[in-house]
């Protein structure tokens, strides 16, 4: 099917070859290893109310890490609804949620498509979970509402080489970054929340081949040497609930500890994010 | 060259449309269907007036976004002429197939390029006023329409219906539509040009749109769309009528 | 019409005064093709012929060609598409959207007996409430009289599309004289043996008990129409036609 | 213990279940009023006698803790942006989209006091436009697309529409166009007139307060 | 590689050693899966296929106008349908072919295949007595050695016996080719049922599928070029071919009634552990 | 969307009558097309077929670009049929019907999968450059029998066609404007035409050739019938509907036979009148070349 | 997700369920024990034309098929230049220690097909994706795809659910692959060190993906399995139907994956090294001693959340109660939770109740070890 929608570059196009040069190379063979403290996450910027057009919207930032080169996160997130559903949906006794996320074509490495790609629904469907525990559906009998987190920038290290760091850990801190960022517009949009949900992340690292692991919050991956397990959660504060929890990873079952840890190092960075997320919201009112 | 050649239409071509028109001039042969009011569907069905959708399609290849441009184009210089009003939630359907378009004997053309087309926007503007007449739609009133390029130097700076090889020297290309009424329907430019260059334009294209024409002036400006629309309209009537 | 040559206009071309028919008690009727721009000027809306009636101080755009758009009175043939609860849905012209029928819009009907009509049965139908908001409503009995006067559902036959301009002459009253057209009343004169009843939707069904006689009238309908055929030709086509057959 | 009118955001604590009654934007949780929405805090006391206010045909049985205050929280001078879905009882104004032998569908535009962003659809059938004479209805005589109509809310409806009530005095046509495209005024109780072509059209009126 | 057709003319045997009128084993079995209202597996040589019947149903939303017919002509239409609409979907397993690829829903060719069958059984099913109500066959291919639509009909035909549906007859399937290529003119050429991947890609060749016991032909492919002198020969051939199948189909069918008679219950979904697959 | 509406019970009832009668509506033999009308462009590959009212006008065009990987030294050939509401309001851009599928697929076997153009003489460059043959068919009125109108309308266009003319040397490829060489024509191996058979009837017994719209929508099964003028069968196509014996079809075979070579002989005629009426054209345009330059 | 196929209960109904399932123990729809799976049918090696195929049954009628089909790809960023000066095998062919034998994660590709569903549907995306991300947990399963430092295997899997989705179809699709898996064979490598691979075309001679020991025939590093938990009230359900899933107050995937030793991944292929790696694992499988690898958990969205309340008569305008406050915002009354009205829940689950249900899976003899011996049960064909 040719893509009508768009003017797309002529059949048979290379992709321009990137050449390391060395001190790249070696800046790399020598990872800037992390400056914060495990338990530190990276300073946020959060703002609802970007997008008069829509009915809720927010903006987050993420700053990037000490390390030159590398971005960090940028997500922006409108809420449109609550409106009727189309003629053809059924009825519904509750709001019909229906989560975006995409990246921009330039916001990773590899330039994204135009579609979303199995990753992106994917993240979308997790974005989902977190939400739908969040809002109280039943006040809004037969209507809809789309929530759509465009990633501007992905919050990769342009820096390091196709081979290293694997894209599959990036996507955990999208993820906590795109429910922070819907839960905010959501509550500008006036959805009804039993609490504000936020993201977070950790993960057990490993910084040199000989070192034992340790865990961080917020990491970024080109920072360790390896990742053994990451989990992001989506947690309300207030409720001491979790509305969506992703772990990956290869721990040993045995030990239950490690991954208990685990969580409770995510509820905590989300907990961080979530006083960021207070403090915004307060601010719209005042 | 071929600026000066007459317009050649014939309405009511397809037996199985409501209307139907085909209009050459200039290198360019447009075919146009109409059929409506018919039953819109819900997507675009708009409560108080009809709602006027145009398929332009390329003779070769497959529409792209240029197509959707000039759609949009004639989409709302259309709905002007078009009582729209009359037919609340109804559809009024106009496909333009591009039969014909001048060819540059000089290049080999691509298939896809992300070019705007101006010079075929009267051609396809024609056609579908020819092709909603025989579909009988009520219309406010009817509209000419030309394209006038501005070209760098050369015997006339204007040049009204420049084949290829002058748009390619062209500054800037404009099309403009004026309705019945000398009123500017549409007016499209497309390069770098002055607000003088502008205003010349736009006196040369309605010179053509609007100054009826002596029988006995040699014809250089241009065809004399308004009579040329007329006389077509007149014989159609006249033979649908024969029993008059 | 008396008209010296006839006046052909454009829509939104400015009709002389003089032309629009002034009358003493009255009122000008405008029919269709034109359309009345407060305070007093009248604007085609349509290509065609000015036509103006000076004794019935009405005036109108003759044209041929357009889809059909209904109009109170006219009669039309209709195809039933589906029956709800106590309405029938036809349809008139391809794509336009449904016309009811009451169901008990028939001769006769009461809530305990009505015709069951399968849907794709054609009927016989005269339009009794069209407006642009609304879609058009059918009868096939006369309100007045509660007869109904020849309409109803069309059993066996066939139905022709014409133009709307032959359906329109066929109508006429005196379709002979003012539509010329008589190619069936010369079918008729030649001891062919069918029934018609004419749509103004551009339809015309022919009823016989001989297949080859409705093929017959159908093809001659077809060829004059679009062979645009005055009464002399219409002649000839009959007799050619009626040479065939033998 | 939330004072009134001061800012509360979606889960903070407002007070026990048992000192209020919840109001919008809130929810109960664990037998405690939380906050579900960002917004001002309104504390209402409760009027006196809360009584049935209407339709004294239906037994309905004592609200049982009236005598509470209701706690709410609203988006009222938070944002201008404030959606509300129509109720079972709102007045509504809406715009008559189109007409049909058995209804009429409309776009409802504003409910109560809130002008509504979203297009919430809404239909008056036949037999709801008045409460005389039901038979005798014809929506073409009663509404015509464009209208601006003052109709109740009377049930939630199916998966696209409200179902809209007219049959009172009070509700019905309040701006109508001619066919001439023409405001029109109100002659009587179910006709309009074109000022300039001086033509009546008939319509359901709703009669003027 | 071009087949070797001098061998065949002297051994008069295929490739894969069969005579030219002979069938590959084809195996069969109906109730293969408890959840659905039809279903049915089926083998011809290394085709496999899966059917699997749900309804006659409320018709779903509607997802593609392609493979969907309602019976005669533009049947269907939203609820207003006389018949029960027979929709038709095929989805090929990446691991059905000898190297593996993916193939589109979109692709023309199952669009035209799903038709086919949709059509091909509409001939068969009494779809009268379903208005207002959606058949929908999904068929299922696992590996493909040649004559693949011949056994996605017959496989479609046993599901919908299982699933009780009225009808006519069997609508009963298989391929015939004809020895050298079409580029050999000679009118020597024999006629082959039953073609294999390789035959059908050497070989010119046509599917198909008849109506019970007749000689009435409801579906009739073929994609190859070749001599019009050689068709009457491969349609024989066909023809008579179908009404072997049509013998194999009505085996199976019976021998599964009889077992439920034994049973003496009509339980669903045996299929599983009695399905031995080599 | 709008849906094409079935014919009246009346109409069905009628026509199938009619026909047990041996009649057409507009008195036609059962195997009798309706009069064919073929109009060159003043373009090269340009292509205008009328049978009856079924008009389809097919544009052939070429232009160089990247060979698919897996078969370097082919062309690229493509038929395209997207039926626009021009044809009738019942299609939509951008969504196929079943009866676009059905003929954009009937196209391409009759006309790309036998071979009828030979794809290896696109190949410019091995593996980097080769002609794109692309053909666009425009359907513009629809009465039925859409399948042998636009099959023809694309023999014809192709047939019509020039391509550039090119040259390679060591390597450097070089494709020449009309005004340098004279377009040259598509190496052509032969010339396949549609025919399709309606049905109808219980047991489709009566069969029809060139149905028109009216009688397309009461048949019961159809079948269509490529073949050339050797005798080749290029493809057959039964696609369901109700069963037909045997034997019918092979009789509608041998009668299609006939047709195809019809048809054959009359796109050679009027390829031949085109060229003539051409050859004095083509003097005139290279005299006003020359003095263009 | 989960939420797109509803199970269409009535509030009654799901109060009922709600109730049967919560009471100690809990009293399942269909009888099972809180930690039994849904009986089934299995089996293997049904597709010769594939490296490694399986087909599961469950009785409720859910049917799965997956085929796996293997192809030798050229590793992008291949050595070729040691190639080249080396000149030829012998010179590469020093045994490439573990570490090198790095494997990528789009060395395998997965696609999942289920009825009804469009292919870029999310919930295709979703198991996809849960099942893939299991599977490339660590380096270690591509590891096993590794050929030589040019070349590796592409493995192709294609997932098929060939009956309509009754139930959540997650475990099924799960279970189903792990078994093809554990019988796809790759053919055995003729070739050495990095040259161009030629294979033993005899299919008695490749050996499996997953190595087993000549013994018992048994495997002893396992692909992972999905398995789907859900909590209500205070049980712990172990692969809930349908209709369980509609009144779950959370829904976990929890993939685990069995190694025979650290040591055994990283040689997958090695079978000079497998040989006592087995022989030794092989005695610890026997005390069910495993090596369990918590690999990845998901949060499933349950459908309860979608599912419709059920009114108390007190708020039930139908008995006339009082709408009647004329708030223009007031919507459906806010009212405690009444007992024995079904009451769609709120919010998430507490952080305790989702460590238990990982807990009751990863325990010994826990959920985990009784799936994985009853999967050593399922003979490989």
């Amino acid at each position: 099917m040719t893509d009508r929608r768009r003017i797309n570059g002529p059949v048979g196009a290379t992709i321009p070859l990137v050449f390391e040069d060395v001190e790249d190379y070696e800046q790399v063979a020598t990872k800037a290893a992390r400056s914060r403290a495990p338990n530190a996450v990276r300073k946020m910027y959060l703002k609802t109310g970007v997008t008069p057009s829509a009915s809720g919207s927010a903006y987050l930032e993420i700053e990037t890490s000490g390390k030159g080169g590398v971005s960090g996160l940028k997500l922006s997130c409108t809420v449109y609804g609550p409106r009727s559903l189309p003629r053809s949906s059924p009825f519904s006794p509750h709001i019909i949620l229906s989560t975006h996320v995409k990246y921009a074509p330039f916001a990773t490495k590899q330039r994204r498509g135009y579609l979303r790609d199995p990753a992106e629904r994917d993240l979308g469907s997790h974005l989902e979970a977190a939400l739908r525990g969040a809002i109280i559906a039943d006040r809004w009998p037969k209507s809809g509402v789309d929530i759509i987190v465009s990633i501007i920038e992905g919050d990769q290290d342009r820096e390091t080489s196709k081979t290293q760091g694997d894209e599959a850990w990036d996507i955990m801190n999208a993820l906590s970054g795109c429910i922070t960022v819907a839960s905010a517009a959501l509550a500008d949009a006036g959805i009804d929340c039993v609490d504000t949900v936020a993201g977070g992340v950790a993960a057990l690292v490993r910084d040199t081949a000989d070192s034992s692991p340790s865990i961080v919050v917020d990491p970024i991956p080109s920072e360790h040497e390896k990742i053994l397990a990451s989990c992001c959660v989506a947690y309300l504060p207030t409720r001491n609930e979790v509305t969506n929890l992703w772990y990956k990873g290869d721990l040993p079952a045995s030990d239950m500890e490690l991954y208990t840890k685990l969580v409770e190092k995510g509820i905590q960075a989300s907990t961080n994010a979530n006083r960021v997320l207070l403090e915004c919201l307060g601010e719209t009112v005042n | 060259m071929a600026a000066s050649t007459e317009p050649e239409a014939a309405l009511s071509v397809l037996p199985r449309a409501d209307g139907s028109a085909t209009y050459a001039h200039a290198g360019y042969t447009v075919m146009g269907s109409v059929n409506g009011p018919i039953e819109a569907s819900r997507r675009d069905e708009h409560p108080y007036e009809a709602h006027v959708d145009v398929i332009v399609r390329p003779a070769a290849g497959v529409g792209g976004t240029r197509e959707r441009h000039l759609e949009s184009i004639l989409q709302s210089s259309l709905s002007q002429l078009i009582l729209v009003k009359n037919f609340p939630r109804q559809l009024i359907q106009i496909v333009l197939q591009i039969e014909a378009t001048p060819e540059n004997d000089y290049v080999n053309t691509k298939l896809v390029q992300a070019s705007l087309n101006f010079p075929v926007v009267p051609a396809l503007l024609q056609t579908a006023i020819l092709a909603l007449l025989s579909a009988a739609v009520p219309m406010r009133e009817t509209a000419a329409s030309t394209v006038v390029a501005v070209v760098p130097q050369g015997a006339k700076r204007l040049l009204v219906d420049p084949v290829p090889r002058d748009l390619e020297a062209a500054h800037s290309v404009h099309v403009l539509a004026f309705t019945s009424q000398d009123e500017l329907l549409l007016a499209e430019s497309e390069g770098d040009f002055t607000v003088k260059e502008w205003d010349e334009v736009y006196e040369a294209a309605k010179e053509i749109c609007c100054r009826p024409r002596t029988l006995d002036e040699e014809n250089d400006v241009g065809p004399d769309l308004r009579h040329f629309l007329r006389t077509t309209l007149e014989e159609k009537v006249a033979e649908d009528l024969y029993w008059k | 019409m008396a008209t010296a040559q006839p006046l052909y206009v454009l829509p939104g071309d400015t009709i002389d005064p003089s032309l629009i028919p002034t009358h003493k008690k009255l009122p000008l009727r405008l029919g269709p093709g034109l359309r009345h721009i407060p305070p007093s000027a009248i604007v085609p809306t349509v290509a065609g012929q000015l036509v103006a009636d000076h004794k019935k101080n009405s005036m109108w755009v003759e044209y041929n060609g357009g889809r059909y758009i209904p109009a109170p009175n006219d009669l039309v043939i209709g195809q039933i598409q589906r029956s709800a609860a106590d309405f029938y849905f036809m349809n008139l012209t391809p794509f336009t959207s449904n016309a009811t029928l009451p169901q008990l819009a028939f001769e006769g009907a009461t809530k305990k007996n009505r015709p069951q009509l399968a849907s794709g049965a054609l009927v016989y139908a005269r339009v009794v409430l069209a407006n642009r908001h609304m879609d058009p409503e059918l009868e096939c009995v006369s309100s007045s009289t509660g007869k109904a006067e020849g309409l109803g559902p069309l059993t066996g036959g066939m139905a022709f599309d014409v133009s709307l301009g032959l359906a329109r002459r066929l109508l006429m009253a005196r379709s002979r004289e003012e539509g010329k057209v008589e190619i069936l009343e010369l079918l008729g004169a030649e001891g062919l043996a069918f029934e018609t009843a004419v749509g103004r939707n551009g339809k015309v069904w022919v009823g016989s008990d001989s297949a080859k006689t409705i093929i017959l009238v159908g093809r001659a309908l077809r060829e004059t129409d679009d062979g645009k055929l005055d009464v002399d030709q219409q002649k000839k086509l009959a007799k050619r036609l009626i040479r065939e057959m033998k | 213990m939330a004072s009134s009118s001061s800012i509360a955001l979606p889960g903070q604590l407002l007070g026990p279940a048992s000192k209020f009654q919840p109001g919008p934007g809130t929810h109960i949780h664990q037998s405690n009023l939380y906050s579900s929405l960002l917004g001002v805090v309104h504390i209402s006391q409760p009027a006196k006698a809360p009584g049935p206010t209407k339709r004294l045909t239906k037994i309905t049985p004592a609200p049982a803790p009236a005598e509470l205050p209701t706690v709410s929280v609203s988006r009222s001078g938070v944002s201008e942006k404030r959606e509300v879905l129509p109720e079972v009882g709102n007045t509504v104004l809406c715009r008559v989209i189109r007409i049909t032998p058995r209804q009429a569908v409309v776009a409802i535009l504003i409910c109560g006091d809130t002008v509504l962003h979203a297009e919430w659809q809404g239909l008056i059938r036949v037999q709801d436009v008045r409460a005389t004479e039901k038979d005798k209805v014809k929506i073409y005589e009663s509404f015509r697309p464009g209208d601006i109509v003052r109709a109740e809310v009377i049930s939630l409806g199916d998966q696209a529409n409200f179902y809209l009530s007219t049959a009172r005095n009070e509700l019905g046509v309040l701006l109508a166009t001619s066919e001439a495209g023409n405001n029109m005024f109100p002659v009587n109780w179910k006709e309009y007139q074109d000022p300039e072509t001086g033509v009546s059209e008939p319509r359901k009126v709703a009669r003027p307060y | 590689m071009p087949l070797d057709t001098s061998a065949y003319s002297l051994a008069l045997l295929r490739v894969d050693g069969r005579r030219w009128n002979e069938l590959r084993r084809m195996h069969a079995q109906i109730r293969t899966q408890a959840a659905a209202d039809g279903s049915s597996y089926l083998e011809m040589g290394h085709t496999k296929v899966m059917c699997v019947v749900t309804g006659p149903s409320e018709p779903g939303p509607r997802r593609s106008a392609v493979g969907a017919s309602g019976g005669t002509g533009v049947g269907g239409g939203s609820g207003e349908a006389a018949q029960a609409e027979v929709a038709v979907s095929i989805v090929i397993a990446g691991f059905s072919s000898v190297d593996r690829k993916r193939t589109a829903r979109g692709d023309k060719r199952i669009l035209e295949m799903q038709s086919t069958i949709s059509n091909a059984l509409a001939g068969s099913l009494h779809t009268h007595l379903y208005p207002h109500s959606a058949i929908n066959i999904s068929l299922h291919v696992l590996s493909q050695d040649g004559s693949l639509l011949a056994a996605l009909i017959n496989a479609a035909t046993l599901a919908c016996v299982d699933a009780g549906i009225p009808m006519t007859d069997y609508v009963a399937a298989c391929t015939a080719g004809s020895t050298s290529t079409y580029a050999a003119g000679d009118e020597a050429a024999d006629p082959l049922l039953d073609l294999n991947q390789q035959e059908e890609q050497e070989l010119p060749g046509l599917t198909v599928a008849t109506l019970g016991e007749s000689d009435r032909v409801a579906v009739l492919v073929c994609e190859s070029r070749v001599q019009v002198s050689r068709l009457e020969g491969m349609l024989a051939v066909a023809v008579d071919g179908c009404k072997q199948v049509r013998e194999i189909l009505d085996r199976v069918v019976r021998d599964k009634g009889r077992r439920m008679v034994q049973e003496g219950t009509i339980e669903k979904g045996v299929g599983v552990n009695d399905m031995e697959i080599d | 969307m709008p849906r094409e509406i079935e014919p009246s019970l009346n109409e069905k009832q009628f026509v199938l009558q009619a026909l047990q009668e041996k009649f057409r509506l507009d008195g036609r033999q059962f195997d009798q097309y309706r009069p064919l009308e073929l109009t060159f462009g003043d373009q090269y590959g340009v292509a205008d077929v009328a049978f009856g009212k079924t008009k389809i006008l097919a544009k052939a065009s070429a232009e160089v670009t990247v060979p698919y990987a897996d078969r370097p030294l082919d062309g690229v050939f493509a038929i395209a049929t997207e039926l626009s509401p021009m044809a009738s309001p019942a299609f939509e851009v951008n969504r196929p019907t079943e009866t676009e599928v059905l003929l954009s697929r009937l196209l391409e076997k009759t006309v790309r999968r036998s071979g009828a153009l030979d794809t290896e003489s696109l190949c410019l460059v091995a593996g980097q450059k080769c002609w794109s043959i692309r053909v666009d068919v425009h359907v513009l009125s629809h009465d039925g029998n859409l399948i042998d109108t636009a099959c023809f309308a694309v023999v014809a266009a192709l047939r019509h066609f020039r391509k550039p003319d090119t040259s390679v040397e060591g390597g450097i490829l070089t494709v020449y404007t009309p005004a340098e060489r004279e377009p040259v024509p598509l190496s052509w191996l032969h010339s396949p035409f549609c025919v399709t058979w309606s049905f109808y009837g219980d047991r489709g017994e009566i069969a029809v050739l060139d149905a028109t719209w009216t009688e397309e929508q009461i048949r019961v099964a159809s079948c269509t019938i490529s073949l050339n003028r050797h005798g080749e069968i290029c493809q057959i196509s039964k696609l369901g509907g109700t069963p037909v014996e045997a034997v019918a079809l092979l009789q509608c075979t041998s009668i299609a036979l006939t047709k195809a070579k019809d048809f054959s002989v009359f796109l050679d005629k009027k390829l031949a009148e085109d060229t003539k009426k051409r050859n004095i054209g083509g003097f005139m345009a290279e005299l006003r070349s020359e003095n263009d330059r | 997700m989960a939420s797109t196929q509803h199970a269409l209960l009535s509030p009654a109904e799901l109060a009922y369920l709600h109730a049967a399932l919560s009471l100690t123990p809990p009293i399942r729809p269909d009888g099972r024990s809180p930690a039994q799976f849904r009986p089934l049918v299995a089996e293997t090696g049904i597709l010769p034309g594939t490296n490694g195929s399986a087909r599961i049954c469950f009785a409720d009628g859910t049917e799965a098929i997956v085929g796996v089909k293997a192809e030798v790809e050229r590793t992008r960023g291949g050595y070729e230049g040691e190639i080249v000066e080396g000149g030829g095998a012998e010179e590469v062919v020093t045994d490439v220690n573990d570490e090198e034998k790095k494997g990528e994660s789009d060395w395998v590709e997965m696609t999942v097909e289920i009825p009804g569903l469009r292919d870029d549907d999310a919930t295709t995306a979703f198991l996809g994706a849960m099942i893939s991300e299991a599977l490339l947990a660590d380096g270690g399963f591509s590891r096993r795809l590794w050929i030589n430092r040019r070349f590796h295997w592409k493995l192709y899997l294609d997932i098929l659910l060939i009956s309509p989705p009754l139930s959540y179809p997650l475990p099924l699709l799960s279970l189903t692959t792990h078994l093809a898996l554990l019988a796809t064979r790759l053919p055995r490598l003729k070739s050495e060190g990095d040259e161009d691979p030629f294979f033993d075309d005899d299919w008695a001679a490749a050996r499996y993906l997953y190595p087993r020991n000549k013994k018992d025939g048994k495997t002893t590093a396992r692909p992972p399995v999905t398995l789907l938990v859900m909590a209500v009230g205070n049980n712990i359900i172990f692969d809930p139907a349908k209709e369980e899933l509609a009144v779950a107050d959370v829904a976990l995937a929890v993939s685990i994956g069995e190694d025979a030793t650290t040591a055994a991944t990283a040689t997958g292929d090695d079978a000079s090294l497998m040989m006592d790696v087995d022989s030794t694992t092989a005695a610890a499988a026997i005390t069910s001693a495993r090596n369990l690898r918590l690999l990845s958990i998901r949060t499933i969205d349950p459908p309860s959340r979608l599912t419709p309340s059920g009114v108390p008569n007190a708020t039930n305008t139908a008995y006339g109660a009082a709408t009647t406050q004329k708030q223009p915002e007031a919507r459906t009354a806010e009212a405690e939770a009444v007992e024995g009205v079904w009451r769609a829940p709120r919010g998430g689950a507490k952080p305790l109740v989702m460590a238990a249900l990982v807990h009751k899976v990863l325990e010994k003899g826990g959920i985990a070890d009784e799936v994985l011996d009853a999967l050593h049960a399922v003979d490989l064909g």
